[in-house]
């Protein structure tokens, strides 16, 4: 299990200032979790700074993105609890 | 690092059903915890929110039913659903205690949603695990 | 009377862009020539393979696609949105057109009007 | 151009009260049309909107009450209200009728507001002069 | 009376998306009325194409920008009337 | 457990500031330690002169100057925000301090919020 510092859980669209004001506080020993509408961040050329990126799977299956997951990894609401209790603490963007 | 093993959350969900998508990514992840063994203090309906606790809406029949599925989740696992009073009473979310101070036809607080102040989400914050936000995400 | 209906919201994340559709159908329903426009994140309801059912929705993709049945006269995705999120003619779905969303399209239409 | 000298007009609300201020710039725009000799043939309210048309609306004393303010200019002008009965259904929004068809336990549409489908903003589209939209504008 | 094709009614603040797209379709032959949080391009560096900028007086005092105003004309609800029964048409962005 | 309550949305558009508010200030009713950050276009609730009742609103001004007799133990404000909106240190509300609202700023707090 890595250690993470916070756990910064994106909904909303690339296009949302909430979305730029998210990834530029993340920082190299934060995750990043993207769910509903941040899940979109994958189809984008954005890219956060920290290599540990989650995307929730249902998200990105109902946005048809199952195949440009690329580096991030899909995980369930199973992990997702798992992940916000292993964080140091969690930010709701 | 905290304990992973055993936790506690509070839920807030500041999106109302039929606009966002809120309430759905929450009852995913409520599940979830209750799966893991691990405790839900309380369910907070902030804001827009406070709509989940309507016993009024009546989506198309193919439609999931976001308010009657969370009231059932809470009262099989006993989780107290709290709406925020002041959020409720401007958005027209009245129980009949607050039907009969205000004088008004009607109640529509379903249940088992309880309405109270904020206290109870200061609460959460100082004695759960996380407190996690489910905001509308446009 | 022709109008044109814009999304420029995302599918699933929020309910405004089902009742933007459900504008263009009633135009149609009744007669009025009614155009669709996706465009910035809207362009997110013309990739193919949607499965909604763990979000508990119901695909978008099926509403659209009968969009021409219902007689809706054309459906449009702005070029640029489609780059920035990574679509292009080959990857969206059936019978989108791809168009500069700019001041010379607004104009072809009597009426623009967004759900929300 | 268009006839400055009289007009029509449809207006269509779509952000809610207590969210967004959609329902105050309306009804600024509204008072201006009626002091200026327009009509407004009439007032939509779609998606979010539709909570405007709550009965159940308690705001603090010291704030506007929009859907009491809306409710009195539409009654006064003898304006049509209309809330989309698809929006109004999933977001808890009924009158006597919808309850008992949904065998809900109350009603909770405010007078003068009536529910009806999208053919009365299509109407409204194609007969007034204008027809334009109040959206939350966050 | 000066002729207006199109009327576009911004209420966004000028971070939101949609804020750019109506930015982006305004020709120098319409007009801009900046309502509600749209006023707030008031205060940005972001200029529009068009000359004929209106802003809603409520909107722009209650948010401190009486003073900020430039170019563009203040107008009240009785002018915003007549602006939408002028121009050919109108967009509520 | 100090807290953080951001707001990053104007004033009078939207509730969800007043909301932001109050969760500070029931924060502090507690006895929690509560500081808020203005950021983004949240960053217009700071300029003087704010006159509502054309909007039929209570100005956020005189609410927010209540935030230190309430408990609030900071009023923070992205620097780069104000840039943006017009803003500098002599044109804020009395009692603003200007800060970047960075990865460094959040990590100083238990626990970061937004009203919606």
């Amino acid at each position: 299990m890595t250690a993470i510092h916070t756990l910064h859980i994106l909904n909303k669209s690339p296009e949302h200032p909430r979305a730029s004001r998210c990834l530029a506080t993340v920082s190299p020993e934060d995750a990043l979790l993207l769910t509903g509408n941040g899940v979109l961040l994958l189809s984008t050329q954005k890219k956060p700074v920290t290599h540990k990126v989650f995307v929730l799977s249902p998200d990105v299956d109902a946005r048809g993105l199952g195949g440009m997951t690329g580096n991030a990894e899909a995980v369930g609401f199973a992990e997702m609890v798992s992940l916000s209790l292993q964080a140091q603490r969690v930010i709701s963007w | 690092m905290a304990d992973t093993a055993s936790g506690t959350f509070t839920l807030v969900i500041t999106g109302a059903p039929y606009a966002s998508q809120a309430p759905q990514t929450a009852l995913g992840f409520a599940r979830a915890v209750v799966d893991a063994g691990h405790r839900i203090d309380r369910v907070f309906l902030y804001g827009d929110g406070v709509h989940l606790a309507s016993v009024l809406c009546a989506p198309p029949s193919d439609e999931t039913d976001w308010p009657e599925e969370w009231s059932r989740f809470l009262s099989e696992h006993s989780i107290p659903g709290v709406a925020c009073i002041a959020s409720a009473l401007r958005r027209g979310l009245v129980n009949q205690a607050e039907q009969k101070r205000y004088e008004l036809p009607a109640a529509n607080l379903r249940a088992p949603f309880e309405i109270a102040g904020l206290g109870e989400w200061v609460e959460g914050r100082m004695k759960s695990t996380r407190t996690l936000y489910f905001h509308a995400g446009d | 009377m022709s109008t044109l209906i814009m999304i420029d919201q995302p599918p699933y994340g929020a309910w405004t862009g089902r009742e933007a559709l459900d504008m263009a159908f009633s135009l149609a329903a009744f007669d009025q020539p009614a155009t669709l426009l996706f465009a910035g994140a809207g362009v997110n309801w013309l990739r193919p393979s949607q499965e909604a059912g763990g979000v508990g929705q119901k695909s978008v993709e099926k509403n659209l696609s009968a969009a021409p049945i219902f007689g809706i006269e054309a459906i449009l995705a702005d070029r640029a949105a489609c780059i920035t999120y990574g679509l292009n003619e080959s990857s969206l779905l059936k019978g989108v057109t791809l168009v500069d969303a700019d001041a010379a399209l607004l104009k072809d239409f009597d009426h623009t009007a967004f759900a929300g």
